[in-house]
C-alpha cells in the first residue's frame, strides 16, 4: 500500500496518517489494511472532504488520506469538491471509480456510461455520464491524476506524489467492479478479443503545470499520470496563517472587557 | 409616585434605523446605571417590511420585554396602526408627522428627519427621538450627553463636531416635547447595582463563552438568527491552534466539526432550525464515534424556513432526537442573556467529557436582544481537558461500558472511528452482542452528565412551575406577581434539559401539577416531562413573540385551580 | 405425533448461496400449502462475512421466525460455533465435510458442493442440502421435484438437462440421509389454505401496494434494506403518466418529491435510516407547504451508519418529528408482510387527503423475508383522488383552518407554496396572527387521518400488551401461548402510529398496565404513549434480531405479575 | 419581465410556468410578480433544482424557471447541477449572481474574490472565487447563457432563448448588490474613475455550439450572450419515453398475480 511506503519513506510515523472512508466497497479497505495501522474514520456516505477538511485543519501536521468511491464522492458528495478546491485543502483524495454502487449491489453511478443496464437502470440508463478529471480540474482542484487499479505500482506512486504535493490532490482510479462492472477489458485491451484499450499513458511530453494542456487531455479517456499540478498554489492552513498572521489574538477576558460598563 | 420601568417601542420599515434607537437608549441607560433590554423583529427581507424593536429600561433587573408600551415611536402610519393598541393607559404616541398625520389625543407629530437633518447631520433623527424621550420621562440631560460623548469620542477628527450635532438632535427633541401637552411620570433614578456590569446580546455572550471554554475550533453557514456567532468568531477565535471559516453548507459544517472533534479541538457550529435539520445525519454520526462538539442551534419560528426573525421554543424535539435510531442528545438551553455564557462553557465541557455531541439550544429572543448583565466571571471558567489515550498501540478505543481515553492522530492509540456498528478496535462489525453492549456504552455515557444545577422556590407546593429557555424571563417576572397574589405554587428551573438532573425529576414526579410555559404548539417539553412520569402541562403560544408576564400570571393561575379541584372532588 | 413446525437455519459466509437456499426451501413449500416464512441477514459486505438465513416451515401460519431451530446447515466452522447452541434438543447439524470436520453426535458431515458438482451442475450444492432436509422431516419426494420442474421451466432449450441435474442433487442429498442415523419427526401434511395465496417479500409488496393505490411517481436512491424498492419500481412502474428514476441523493430524493406532489402526481420515495435523517429538512418543508407526499423509511440497526443489514424499531422518534420546528408527521408502521400493502395505498392516500408527508415505517426483517400470505385484493383498493381547485384565479390556497383544495400548475389557482410562514395567498409573512392561524390549520388537519383501524381481544383485561410494527408476529404467537397460560392479558395493535385511532387512545388510558415490545434501547413507543397519558412500559431488546417468542411470553408474564402486585398493595 | 413576455409570445396560459425561488433576495422576486399570477415554489434553501425536477418530470407541459441566487444555486446547492446536467432537465435557471449573501447581510459567497474583506471574512477570504460558466459547461449544461442585470432587455432576450431551448439550460445573471457588494462599476465600467470594463458582448463570430469555443470565452470574464448551446441533446422527458417505449407498462392485479401459488 502507497500509504505504508510513504511512512517508510518519509519516517513519518503511521500516527500521523489518517485515512477518512466514504461509505462504500472502497471505503472499507480502512478496516483492511496489515501492519502498523494508521488512524482511520469511517463515517457517512459522501462526506469524506468535510470530515478531512475538519482533521486537516485542526491539525495541519496530519497526514490526510481520502478513500472514497465514485458513489460517495462524486454523486452523494458531489458537493464538497469546489469548495475544497477553493480552499486548497492540503489532502490527498483516492477515488476508486468502478463506475457503479458496489457495495449496494450493482446501481448506477455518475460515471455509468449513458444507456447501460444496472439493477437501477433495468433498460438502460437516462443520465450521461459525468467526466471526473474535467470536473476536477474545472473546480480548480491543484493536483490531478488519473490511474488504473491494475497497475499497482503506478498508483502507489501516483499517490505517493499526490501526498508530497502540498495542496487538493485528487488521484482518480479506474477500478473494475468484477461482481458488478468489469471494465477491464474496456480499460486496458484485450487483442484477443479485438478490443482496443481504452486508457492510455500520458506522454512524457506533456507539461503538468499547464492548465491548458490539461483540459486537452481530459477530453480522451482515460489517460494514466498527472494530469495537472499548479505550480504555485498556496494551500489552506498556509493561506489561513497568512490572513490572521497581523491580526492581534484575543482572549475571552479581554473581549468581555470591551463589554463593561 | 415615580415610574420605577420604561418601555418603548419603535415601529416601522426595515432600513429606518429602529435597532439603533433601541440599543442606544439601552446603553445610555445602561450606562448611568438602569437595567435595560432590547427585543428586536423584523422581516426577512434587507429593505422594508414591518419591523420593530422595544427597549424596557427599569430600577431592577429586566426579566422579559415588558408587557405594555409607555411610549410607541411610529414611523409611519402601518406600524401607528399596528401598535396603538398595545400602548398603556397614559402613554403616548410619537409620530413622524412628516410622513403621515393622524388625530388622536395620545399622539405627538415630530418631524425627526428634518430636525435631525437640520443639526447638520444627516443621521441625527435618532437624537431627536431619544431627546424627545429623554424629556418624557424628565430624565437629566447628562444622561444622553454623557453617552453621546462617550460613543462619538473615536479618535477622529470630526468627533468634536458630530457630538455637538447630535447634542444638538438631543436638544430639538428635548423642544418638541417641552413645546407639547404631552408628559409621563418621571423615571425613578437609577439603582445601580454593586456589581460590575457588561452590556451585551446573547449571541456574542454565548461566543465568548465558547471562546472562554478553550473554543479551537469554529465553523459555520450564515442564518437568520445564528449568523451573529459566526461573525464573532470570524473577528475573535484567532491565535495559535485556533481556525475559524464560513461553511459552505450546513452539512459541511456538521461534518467538519466532526472531523475537528476527531483531531482533538474543541469544536463548535451554530445555525438555527432549517440548518439543524441538515444536519442531523452528522449528528448522529458522532454520537456514534463517540466524538465530541457542540451545535449550537438558535432556534428560530418553524418549521421549514418558517419565521426567520421570530422566536419560537420549538425545536426541542429535535434536539434530543435530531437524527434516526437509539440516541438521546444532551441538551442545553440557556434561559438569559447571562446563561448564554455558563450554557456555552458547559455545553463545551459536557462534549469533552462524555466524548459527543452536545446541543446548545438559544433561542432568537436571546440572540439579538440587548441587556446589562453582571460581568461574567471569565477566571472561574476552567477549559476542560479532554481524557486522551497516552498508552501503547493496540489500543481497544470502543471497550467497555464506560468512557474511555480518546486516542488521537498523531499520538498513539491508532483506531479507526466507525459509524457501523463495530468492535472495540473500531472495524465493523453485526454481532448482536456487540451492539447491545456499544448502545449501552452509548446510553451510559450520558450518566457522566448527570451534573445539571436547577433553581427551586417553594419546593413544598404540590404545584409548580418550570419554565424552560427564553420563558424564563417572563415567568420569573409572572412568578413575582403570583406570589404577590399570594398563590401557592413553586418554582423550578434548569437549563439542562437532557439529562435531566435526576434529583429535580425526582422531586417533578412528586408534584400533583407542573405547568410548563413554552413558546411552541405542541408543548414539547411538558410531553417530554410526562413521558418521565411528571405530571405536567403546557402554557402554550406561537406568536412568534415571547410570552406577556400577564398572560402567565392568568394561566397559571387558572391551571393551578383546575387543579385543585380536581384533587378536591376526586 | 407429527412435527407442526419446522426451522431450518443455513449459516455460513456472503456469496455461499444461503439465501437461495432459505427461499427455495420455503417456495417449494408454500407450493404444496405450507406456510412458510424466511428471515434473512448478512454482513454489509459483497463477499464474506458472517451471513445466516433461515426458513420456517408450518402447517399453521408463521408469524415469527421460529424461536429453536430443527436444522442448522452450517457452511463452515465459525458458523457451527456460533450457531450450535441455538438447535433445539433432539434437531440436527448438517455441515459441509468438505469444509472442516467435528466430532459431535448430533452433526452429519455433508460434502454439499462436491455432491452437487457430481451432478454436472455447478449449482446443484444447494439441491443436494434441501434433499437432505426433505428426507430429514420425511416429505414425500413429489413436493421439491415438483418444485424444481416449475422453477427451471424457463423455455430454454437446456431446461431438460438443468430439472433432471436438479432432481439428482435432490436425491443426493436424500441418500445422505438414508446413509445416516439422522431423522427427525415427520412434518404434519400441509394444511392448505382455503384462500388464494401468494409468496412475496415486504419491500415487493409495499412497491405493489403503492402502485395499486396509483402511485405517479418514485425516486430513490440506493440504500439496504430500502434498495429492492426501488429496483422493484424502476422495473414496474412504467406507463402513461408514471416516471421513476434513481436520484443523485437523499436530499435530492425528498425535494423531488416535494416537487412531484406539488405538480399533482402521487409521489413517494423509500430510502433507510441514513438517507432518512438527509431528509428530514425536506420534509419539514412539505409539512409547511402542505404538499402530499410519502417518505418510507425501511428502518435497519442504527444510529448512523450502524447496521445495515440487521433489524431495529428505532426510527419511531425520527419519523414522528423528523425535523425542527412544531410538526407532527403521520406515521403507518406496517406489523406483517401482508401489512406492507395496505400501509402503502393507505399512506398514499393519507398523504393526498390531509395534503402533506406520510412516513411508512418498514423494517428489515419484513423488506426482506419471503412469506406466503392470503393474496391481496387489488380490486378494493381506490385510487385517492386528491381534492383539486378547479375554480377560478385569485383563489386563497391557505385560508381557513381547514384542508382546502390544491390548485395544480397547468389549472387555475396559481398560488406560491410557500416553506417561510405565509399569507392565504402564499406570499411571506411574519404577522403573529398569521402563523398562529397557519399552525392551527396544519395540525388541525391531522384529524382527517384519525380513521386508522385497530385491532383488540380481550379487552375487558386491566393489563394488556401492544406491539407494533414487525414485533407483532413474535407478540401473536407469544399471546396465543400466555392464553394457553391462563394469563389475563388484553391485545391491542394498530399500524396507524400517528395519529392514533382515538378511539384507542382512550381504551388504552383506561388500563392499569400496556407493555410495549420493541426492538429499540429508548422504549420509544411506550414513551410517546407516556407522553399522552397511557401507563405503558417497553419490552426492549437491540440485537439487530426480532424478538423470540419465548422471552415475550416470559418478560410479559413478569411484567403483568409485579404490575399486580403493586396493584394489589397500593 | 421576461416571463411575462414569454406567456404572451407563445400564448401559453400563465398557468403553464411554474418558478422555482430560491432562499435569498433573488428568490423572494417570487412574491414580487405583479399583473396575473405564475405558480411559484418557495422552499428550502439550495433545493430548487431537485424541486424542478419532481415538477418537470411529474408534468413535462409546465414551463419551469429556477430563479436563484449564487449562494443558494453554487454553495448548499451545488451538488445539484451536474445530476441535471447529466439528465439535461429541460428547465431554465437564472442566477443572479452578486458575489455575496444578500439576504443574511453580506457574508462571502463561492463567486466572492480571494482576499475580499466581508462580513464574514474580516481579515480577507481564503477561498478563491468559482468560475461559474466553466463549471456548467464542464458538467455538460447544455445551453450557457452569461448576462448583466443592468442589461433588462438583453437579459429578457437570454432568458427567453433558454427557455426555448429544449434542454438544461442556464442564464447567469450579473446582479451587483447596491448594499454589501457594488460591483456596477468594475462590471459595466466607469471612464471617469478610469475603471475598464469587465464585461463584453460575446463576438457575432461566436459559434455557441462549438464547445471549445465557448470554453475559451469563459476564461476571460465577463463575456454577455449565448456561451454555449449543444445542437443535438434530448431532454429527460424525451429520453424517459425514448427508453420505456418498448417496455410493456403492467398494474398491480398483474404484478400480484406473478406472485401466485
Ligand atoms: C446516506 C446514505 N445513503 C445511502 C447509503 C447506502 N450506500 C452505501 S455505499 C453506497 C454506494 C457506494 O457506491 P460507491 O461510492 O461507488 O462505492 P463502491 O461500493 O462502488 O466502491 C450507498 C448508496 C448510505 N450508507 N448512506
Ligand atoms: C438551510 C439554510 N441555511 C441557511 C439559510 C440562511 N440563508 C438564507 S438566504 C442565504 C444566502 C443567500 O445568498 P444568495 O443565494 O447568494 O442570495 P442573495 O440574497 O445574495 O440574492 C442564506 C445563507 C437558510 N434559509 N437555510
Ligand atoms: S468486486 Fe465490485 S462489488 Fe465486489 S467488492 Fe469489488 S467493487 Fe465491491
Ligand atoms: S441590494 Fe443586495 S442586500 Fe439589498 S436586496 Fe439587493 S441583493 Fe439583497
Ligand atoms: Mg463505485
Ligand atoms: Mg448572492
Amino acid at each position: 500500500m502507497a500509504i505504508k511506503q510513504r511512512t517508510i519513506e518519509t519516517e513519518l510515523p503511521v500516527e500521523n496518517n489518517v485515512i477518512v472512508a466514504g461509505i462504500g466497497c472502497s471505503g472499507n479497505l480502512v478496516h483492511l489494511l496489515d501492519g502498523p495501522q494508521p488512524f482511520g474514520i469511517h463515517g457517512i456516505h459522501g462526506r469524506t472532504l468535510p470530515i478531512s477538511l475538519g482533521i486537516k485543519s485542526a491539525n495541519p501536521d496530519l497526514n490526510v488520506l481520502v478513500v472514497a468511491g465514485d458513489g460517495d464522492f462524486l454523486s452523494i458528495g458531489g458537493e464538497h469538491i469546489a469548495p475544497q478546491a477553493q480552499r486548497n485543502l492540503n489532502v490527498t483524495c483516492v477515488i476508486m471509480d468502478n463506475g457503479v454502487y458496489g457495495l449496494t449491489k450493482g446501481q448506477s453511478s455518475p460515471t455509468t456510461e449513458y444507456g447501460e443496464i444496472t439493477s437501477s437502470t433495468p433498460y438502460g440508463k437516462i443520465e450521461a455520464a459525468l467526466n471526473p478529471l474535467h470536473l476536477y480540474l474545472s473546480m480548480g482542484v491543484s493536483f490531478v491524476a488519473s490511474a488504473f487499479s491494475s497497475d499497482v505500482r503506478g498508483l502507489a506512486q501516483l499517490i505517493q506524489e499526490g501526498m508530497d504535493y502540498k495542496g487538493f490532490s485528487i488521484v482518480h482510479v479506474q477500478s473494475p467492479c468484477t461482481t458488478y462492472n468489469d471494465t477491464f477489458d474496456v480499460l486496458k485491451g484485450n487483442a484477443k478479443k479485438g478490443i482496443e484499450p481504452q486508457t492510455y499513458a500520458i506522454d512524457d511530453s506533456h507539461d503538468p503545470e499547464n492548465l491548458e494542456a490539461a483540459f486537452d487531455l481530459v477530453q480522451k479517456p482515460v489517460p494514466l499520470g498527472v494530469v495537472y499540478k499548479a505550480a504555485k498554489a498556496v494551500a489552506l492552513d498556509e493561506r489561513f496563517e497568512q490572513v490572521t498572521a497581523n491580526v492581534k489574538g484575543t482572549n475571552a477576558e479581554q473581549l468581555i472587557k470591551s463589554l463593561a460598563i | 409616585m415615580l415610574k420605577q420601568d420604561f418601555v418603548v417601542r419603535f415601529a416601522g420599515e426595515g432600513g429606518q434605523g429602529m435597532v439603533t434607537a433601541a440599543e442606544a437608549m439601552a446603553q445610555a441607560a445602561a450606562q448611568v446605571g438602569y437595567h435595560v433590554m432590547t427585543f428586536v423583529t423584523f422581516p426577512s427581507q434587507i429593505m422594508g417590511g414591518p419591523t420593530w424593536t422595544q427597549a424596557r429600561i427599569s430600577t431592577t433587573p429586566a426579566l422579559s420585554n415588558g408587557d405594555d408600551i409607555d411610549v410607541l415611536v411610529a414611523f409611519n402610519e402601518e406600524a401607528y396602526d399596528t401598535h396603538k393598541d398595545e400602548v398603556t393607559d397614559g402613554g403616548v404616541i410619537i409620530y413622524d408627522s412628516a410622513v403621515f398625520q393622524i388625530d388622536d389625543d395620545s399622539s405627538l407629530g415630530v418631524a425627526f428627519d428634518e430636525l435631525g437633518r437640520s443639526t447638520g447631520n444627516t443621521r441625527a433623527a435618532n437624537m431627536v427621538i431619544l431627546g424627545a424621550l429623554a424629556k418624557l420621562v424628565n430624565w437629566p440631560e447628562e444622561y444622553l450627553v454623557e453617552f453621546v460623548k462617550a460613543r462619538f469620542s473615536r479618535g477622529r477628527a470630526d468627533d468634536e463636531t458630530i457630538i455637538e450635532q447630535n447634542i444638538h438632535g438631543l436638544s430639538l427633541g428635548k423642544v418638541e416635547i417641552e413645546k407639547s401637552i404631552f408628559s409621563l411620570e418621571e423615571l425613578a433614578p437609577p439603582n445601580p447595582p454593586d456589581y460590575e456590569q457588561i452590556v451585551v446580546k446573547g449571541n456574542d455572550l454565548l461566543a465568548i463563552g465558547a471562546i472562554a471554554a478553550g473554543l479551537d475550533y469554529y465553523v459555520g453557514y450564515p442564518i437568520s438568527p445564528a449568523t451573529t456567532i459566526l461573525l464573532y468568531m470570524e473577528k475573535n477565535l484567532i491565535g495559535p491552534g485556533k481556525f475559524v471559516y464560513q461553511a459552505s453548507s450546513e452539512i459541511e459544517a456538521v461534518n467538519t466539526v466532526m472531523g475537528a472533534g476527531y483531531a482533538g479541538a474543541r469544536a463548535m457550529t451554530a445555525t438555527s432550525g432549517p440548518g439543524f435539520s441538515l444536519m442531523s445525519e452528522g449528528i448522529g454520526a458522532m454520537w456514534m464515534m463517540e466524538i465530541p462538539g457542540v451545535i449550537v442551534d438558535v432556534q428560530r419560528g418553524g418549521p421549514a424556513t418558517g419565521l426567520p426573525t421570530k422566536t419560537e421554543q420549538s425545536d426541542l424535539f429535535a434536539a434530543l432526537h435530531p437524527a434516526h435510531g437509539d440516541a438521546s442528545m444532551p441538551v442545553i438551553a440557556p434561559g438569559t442573556v447571562e446563561e448564554c455564557f455558563y450554557a456555552a462553557t458547559k455545553a463545551i465541557e459536557w462534549a469533552e467529557r462524555y466524548q459527543g455531541p452536545v446541543m446548545l439550544l438559544s433561542e432568537h429572543m436571546m440572540a439579538d436582544r440587548t441587556q446589562n448583565i453582571p460581568k461574567p466571571d471569565v477566571s472561574s471558567v476552567k477549559q476542560p481537558q479532554r481524557e486522551v489515550y497516552s498508552g501503547s498501540n493496540g489500543y481497544l478505543r470502543y471497550e467497555g461500558t464506560d468512557v474511555s481515553p480518546m486516542p488521537l492522530p498523531g499520538g498513539p492509540g491508532s483506531y479507526v472511528a466507525n459509524a457501523s456498528e463495530h468492535d472495540p478496535m473500531g472495524d465493523t462489525t453485526h454481532l448482536p452482542i456487540r451492539h447491545v453492549e456499544n448502545t449501552e456504552r452509548r446510553f451510559n455515557k450520558l450518566k457522566l452528565l448527570e451534573d445539571g444545577t436547577y433553581e427551586s422556590q417553594n419546593s413544598e407546593e404540590a404545584i409548580a412551575v418550570m419554565p424552560w429557555g427564553g420563558s424564563k424571563g417572563p415567568m420569573q417576572e409572572a412568578y413575582v406577581k403570583l406570589m404577590e397574589n399570594g398563590e401557592k405554587i413553586g418554582w423550578y428551573y434548569t437549563m439542562f434539559m437532557n439529562p435531566l438532573p435526576p434529583a429535580l425529576l425526582e422531586e417533578l414526579r412528586t408534584k400533583d401539577l407542573v405547568i410548563v410555559p413554552e413558546v411552541n404548539f405542541q408543548g414539547q417539553f411538558s410531553s417530554i416531562l410526562r413521558s418521565e412520569g411528571v405530571k405536567a402541562v403546557s402554557i402554550t403560544q406561537y406568536t412568534g413573540l415571547p410570552f406577556k408576564t400577564k398572560d402567565l400570571v392568568k394561566q397559571v393561575t387558572e391551571k393551578a385551580e383546575e387543579q385543585r379541584k380536581v384533587a378536591v372532588s376526586s
